[in-house]
């Protein structure tokens, strides 16, 4: 090959012994962008995707049209779900790196985005949720301790020892089950959000997937449908700037913000700040609004940073300064709540303290309880048997034989 | 009893269920206020509304996948791929997601969706058109795959999986939408009419999924098929003159292993037709459980017959379709080699 | 379900009975919109994608920025090859109908899209063409009887009888292999142009769909790509209105035009009337220009409407307006240019007749002709041995034995 | 020579190809400045530039879409889908374009690529991180499926599928990337460079595609495998006292039927072993195969032993996983069939 390439490669402004960069993220100050009605049209409010919605401004002061104006009450409450996510990833990061759970994922400083979002839906709202959405299933009610049970795969498992740990779902708290596969829940979410429609009913249906994972088929044909049939629905994009080792822009994010991925389709992109739980809160708010006033669907943008590794597996120091997060211009989402919340007299830094130290017992004390459902080594154990359940309502009979093949050799190597 | 064409059956099918279950909804492209590009919906949207009868964009995985949504909100959604050969950009949603919902949230979601789809050659309908690819969704647990080879059974298996919480793959052999076909595009076009599986209930019944059928007893030897192929395998034994047991497999998974094994535990011998591409085919499994079932019970090794292991070719359907001839040809060969 | 459904359901201004009502489209004047310099920002031009770039007016004159001032010689030669392309078209439709090939599909209204871009492209340029695009087949050098013979799958027929009619490919015209699957070349067209920037040549692709096609997964593919790597590639969406029974909204295309489907990913939209021969060529230079100037991709919208069946096993009264395209606003590509011609004194009706007749005789003599190499009935016919060959450049040997065998079979039921 | 791990004998398969060919890029997510999950693409974008080691987004099916037009265009692609659980949304793609390319334009265009991808379980992956799906692959005319169980094998027959003009899906059982499993969890892991298949030339050689090999003569039992259940085999054979003949099947398409047959015809048993789901499986054609090939040489029917038909459990990874126990379990079975 004699001529030089003229391929474009789209590349971070920033690897590991560089300076971080974020200079590519184009900011507005809290307040700048104005709050349309969930009436407007849709041409009337592209702006929404080119902006950047955000409530708290730098001094951590909640200002604009945006402000949902939530009692303190309810921030606190934000507040300790937000701490608890944090405290619960980090226990069992731990955990995982003593050997006693194969896997895990944080969402560290993305909380804001589940529990803003927990918040302000409805419960019979029904969520799709991606891989770092473990906020939103604490939020809609999900024990510690079972969600401890499902990365031990133990005998509480609600997956019973099937799903990779993280993997949750909520039949009761209306979460779905989390799938391995990148953005298939999107157009579940929209196929959820049309029967609703179809049925006459008000619920609406909300999905996540990460920046990288709009470049899946499933992303477009969740948005292709959901223009098509205006579903009631809340697709979420949840840009943390990283997908693995590949930077947003390897998804095309360095070109125009996610949030604009939809207006060819007519559909409303919203850009928010992803670590201002009152930004996020509002812009659900009005989208879920707007989606039960048939509305149609809303595609959110939540500008954020995943201020962790991948997951166990990865290590981020290969690809990306160490102290990227530190330089990131949105902050870490719990702080600034916080002193959103101390500003406003209504928190110290103490009750911080004394909550976080709460929160640590409380995960603590699920997990001693989890591991009597068993751990990874010692019983109880779920029964193997188990294996063969579920994988059919009405299941072929090979399925029995092949049980029973599985106990003989598991018993006695299958000398019978 | 009515008279029915496989279209008619199926359209029946759907109608049926629609009309006892308000969850039913169907969805595909044309299928709404043109009918279907076979017909098969015609005048259910007039029936039963746009709502019910949703025409859809030109995604198959978008329809699988809004599908699998649907089923999670508790609508009973009957997903029409005009053709099979056309599945594959729905084939993750189907692999990964309809397949698998139910057994990685132990049991608490899942989404009975049902894929009808026609498939087959023998419509000079090219590579594109004349797929057969159910060798690779039976080899997928946690779906059911179906193939009927007449209009009772295509309603009645219809119905059943419309009506099973398990998720269904549903091929339809479009040769036969009109007729039955013995394999010789030569003679004449037949119509159900004449064929006592023509013969359909106006309402509900169901025929059980997991059960293959004996379409006609015999001692010499088991040819085991489904669809269009088993009218083929009539004729050919016929013409062969070789008294056959002809058993229609029908539900290809889950697998009715008794009675195919029973049959062949009788005759001694098994040729295997299918209209697929041989290598890996489905016939391979059937081929599997026959020789190890009926190992003592052989008299000559299981053949098959299939389509050969390249794409359909338009001038060469008839090459390439196992019609009569590459039946009777396989038939002499089981029954030739020495016991 | 006792609620009425609230599902937004797109439906055709028209069917069957009803007056043609075309008066969803939104149309700007010839010469209205602004053409814009290739080096242009992509959020400078997106007005490209709403309006409707024309050069010919109501009455047939060339006007405003985008005229190409293209000389009569070079617009008769384009009017030739439309009417080739039509007539061709109709004569095959007639055989089809006549038992003598087993299916066709004709491009009857849309004639002006591959000859104005097959114009417009160079011979370098490579091509991915949909079902729709046989005049850029024709402009491109494949002659009538190597169509024909394709069409009848004889001895001649390039595909060696494997492809249904009208499946064409042209490797010496660098036209790609038509694909029964629809929106598959999108991401082919992508990667080739890709490979083009990676070896430094300065080709481009180029590639239709159409727009029920749009909503394929491979449409997402492709123009992700094309943004990612800034490909030098047009991207073509033949929105003919309708893809078989279903009207363009089914696509999403009455919530925004398909011009606007890349905005959000970057990629400049151009909307243009498809039916105007000077409009089309006008923009796929400008498109191809920046392409090779390394500005990257352009998704190209063209206006039209699909004036036949969707293809000879379609039966379109059934569900829309039997005289629909007699009310389309933008006319039939080649009655414009034919007046065009005409009002610039270059070009008279006796010239058109004579023109048709040549091109018609032409057509039955590459038809007698064709049928020389076989026909579906009569001889010379391919040897069905030749449907073992080119599964593989290195073929397994089972497929060795299935030959053997199949000549068996139908040399002496395979007695032997 | 060198000693090397299958996942460096398969870099240096892309490192000798890229090295010799300016035609060779590779593709896929993570592979380029990161060096890919698995490290299978570790410096080759710092060697060979970002221009042909190319980091794609998350896109299954525009990376191998897009490969293909590179194909065309006269590149030799190297597409990387990080798991083969994700192999699924370019399925379509592989299906119906690359599989027919060269068919269906009778031979004028082609594309050359080859798709690398982890596969299989052992590595607690879930359901999800753990499939192994080439029995879909199989059936698929038109491409090429190999799985290697060595780094020397992967690093020929890489090279051998990289210069191929033939589409090839490889599958590499990342469970035997760092080194070779006798399917006892319990035991230490043991690393390649205490097996004779971990000594790998530098340079460029290739394994040519189509050929098995006998891993291991034997007289008693002929098992066929592939991938990491090689070793288990070998190991289960050991356990079970049996003289087994262990056949690494390599190239399941195109597949070496000589050697497989004459090794039945020689032993008079078969066992035949695969770690993907085994109703549907590629283990099924092969069963149909030996059967048909070998019936008068048989002493007991041909017996498969093969993943559940379930997904791939994550507590349940050894219960489902085929390993020493079950193959013991399996080569008694075959060996106790009275003859
Ligand atoms: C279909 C599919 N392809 C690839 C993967 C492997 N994979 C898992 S997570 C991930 C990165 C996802 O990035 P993003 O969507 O940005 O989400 P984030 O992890 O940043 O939350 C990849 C490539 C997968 N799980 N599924
Ligand atoms: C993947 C796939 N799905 C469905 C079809 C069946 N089909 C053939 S043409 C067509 C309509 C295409 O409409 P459009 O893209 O608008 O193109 P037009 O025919 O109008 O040129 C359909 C649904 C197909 N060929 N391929
Ligand atoms: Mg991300
Ligand atoms: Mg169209």
């Amino acid at each position: 090959m004699a001529n030089k390439s003229r391929l474009h490669i789209p590349r971070p402004t920033a690897r590991p012994g560089d300076e971080p960069d974020f200079s590519y993220l184009d900011l507005s100050p809290a307040g700048a962008v104005d709050k349309p009605s969930v009436a407007a049209r849709v041409r009337d409010i592209e702006y929404l995707s080119s902006g950047l919605v955000r409530v708290l401004d730098e001094d951590h002061t909640a200002k604009g049209p945006w402000n949902p104006d939530l009692d303190p009450e309810k921030l606190q409450i934000a507040l300790r779900w937000m701490l608890l996510n944090r405290v619960f990833d980090k226990r069992m990061w731990q955990i995982q790196r003593q050997g006693r759970i194969s896997f895990y994922m944080e969402a560290l400083g993305e909380e804001a985005i589940s529990i803003a979002q927990g918040m302000a839906l409805r419960h019979g709202d029904m969520c799709f949720p991606s891989y770092r959405n473990q906020g939103l299933f604490m939020y809609r009610g999900m024990k510690l301790v079972d969600m401890m049970c499902q990365c031990l795969s133990n005998t509480r498992d609600m997956c019973k020892g099937r799903q990779l740990p993280i993997m949750y779902h909520s039949k009761s708290g209306n979460v779905f089950s989390i799938s391995g596969n990148l953005a298939t829940q999107y157009p579940h979410a929209v196929g959820w959000a049309m029967a609703s429609a179809i049925k006459g009913e008000d619920n609406i249906a909300a999905s996540w997937v990460g920046d990288g994972s709009t470049a899946e088929a499933d992303f477009h044909h969740a948005l292709t449908f959901a223009a098509i049939y205006q579903a009631p629905v809340i697709l979420n994009v949840v840009n943390n700037q990283w997908a693995i080792s590949s930077f947003q822009g390897t998804a095309g994010g360095d070109r125009r913000a996610f949030a604009a991925r939809g207006l060819g389709l007519g559909i409303p992109g919203i850009r928010v700040d992803g670590n201002d739980l009152l930004a996020v809160y509002s812009v659900t708010v009005w989208a879920a609004d707007r989606a039960r006033r048939g509305g149609g669907p809303t595609l959110i943008e939540h500008v954020t940073y995943r201020g962790g590794a991948h997951s166990t597996s990865d290590d981020p120091s290969k690809y990306r300064p160490k102290d990227e997060w530190e330089h990131f211009p949105l902050g870490d989402p719990i702080e600034r709540l916080k002193q959103h919340l101390i500003n406003e007299g209504h928190w110290s830094d103490a009750k911080h303290d004394a909550l976080v130290d709460e929160l640590t017992d409380e995960v603590l004390a699920a997990w001693k309880e989890a591991q009597k459902y068993g751990t990874m080594n010692e019983g109880p154990f779920l029964n193997p048997e188990t294996m063969f359940d579920d994988v059919y309502a009405d299941p072929p009979r090979r399925l029995e034989s092949q049980r029973r093949r599985m106990l003989e050799i598991e018993q006695n190597g299958g000398e019978q | 009893m009515a008279q029915m064409n496989m279209i008619e059956a199926i359209r029946s099918a759907m109608d049926v269920t629609m009309n006892r279950d308000p969850s039913v909804v169907v969805l595909g492209q044309d299928v709404g206020y043109f009918g279907g590009v076979f017909r098969c919906t015609d005048g259910l949207q007039r029936k039963y509304g746009e709502h019910r009868v949703i025409d859809a964009p030109i995604s198959e995985g978008g329809i699988i996948g809004t599908a699998i949504g649907m089923g999670v909100n508790g609508l009973r959604p009957v997903a029409e791929i005009q053709f099979a050969d056309y599945i594959y950009p729905g084939f993750d949603q189907i692999v990964s997601e309809l397949a698998k919902l139910r057994y990685r949230s132990a049991g608490d979601f899942f989404s009975p969706v049902t894929i009808r789809t026609p498939c087959g050659g023998g419509i000079r309908g090219g590579q594109t058109h004349s797929q057969s690819p159910e060798g690779i969704f039976t080899h997928v647990s946690g779906i059911k795959t179906i193939m009927p080879s007449n209009p009772y059974d295509a309603k009645g298996l219809l119905i059943a999986a419309i009506e099973s919480d398990d998720p269904v793959v549903f091929f339809e052999p479009k040769r036969i939408y009109n007729g039955p076909f013995d394999g010789d595009p030569d003679r004449p076009a037949v119509s159900w009419a004449s064929h006592p599986k023509g013969e359909v209930p106006e309402g509900h019944y169901t025929v059980p999924i997991g059960l293959a059928e004996v379409v006609q007893p015999g001692s010499a030897l088991t040819i085991i098929t489904y669809g269009t192929l088993v009218h083929v395998a009539v004729a050919a034994a016929k013409t062969a003159g070789v008294d056959a047991e002809v058993i229609d497999v029908r539900s290809l998974s889950p697998l009715d292993e008794t009675t195919l094994t029973d049959s062949v535990k009788k005759t001694g011998r098994c040729l295997i037709a299918h209209e697929a591409t041989r290598f890996g085919g489905y016939g391979a499994e059937l081929a599997a459980i026959i020789q190890k079932n009926c190992f003592y019970h052989l008299e000559a090794p299981v053949s098959r017959v299939a389509g050969w292991d390249t794409p359909y070719p338009h001038a060469f359907e008839w090459q390439y379709f196992p019609g009569k001839k590459r039946m009777v040809a396989g038939i002499r060969r089981v029954m030739e080699t020495a016991a």
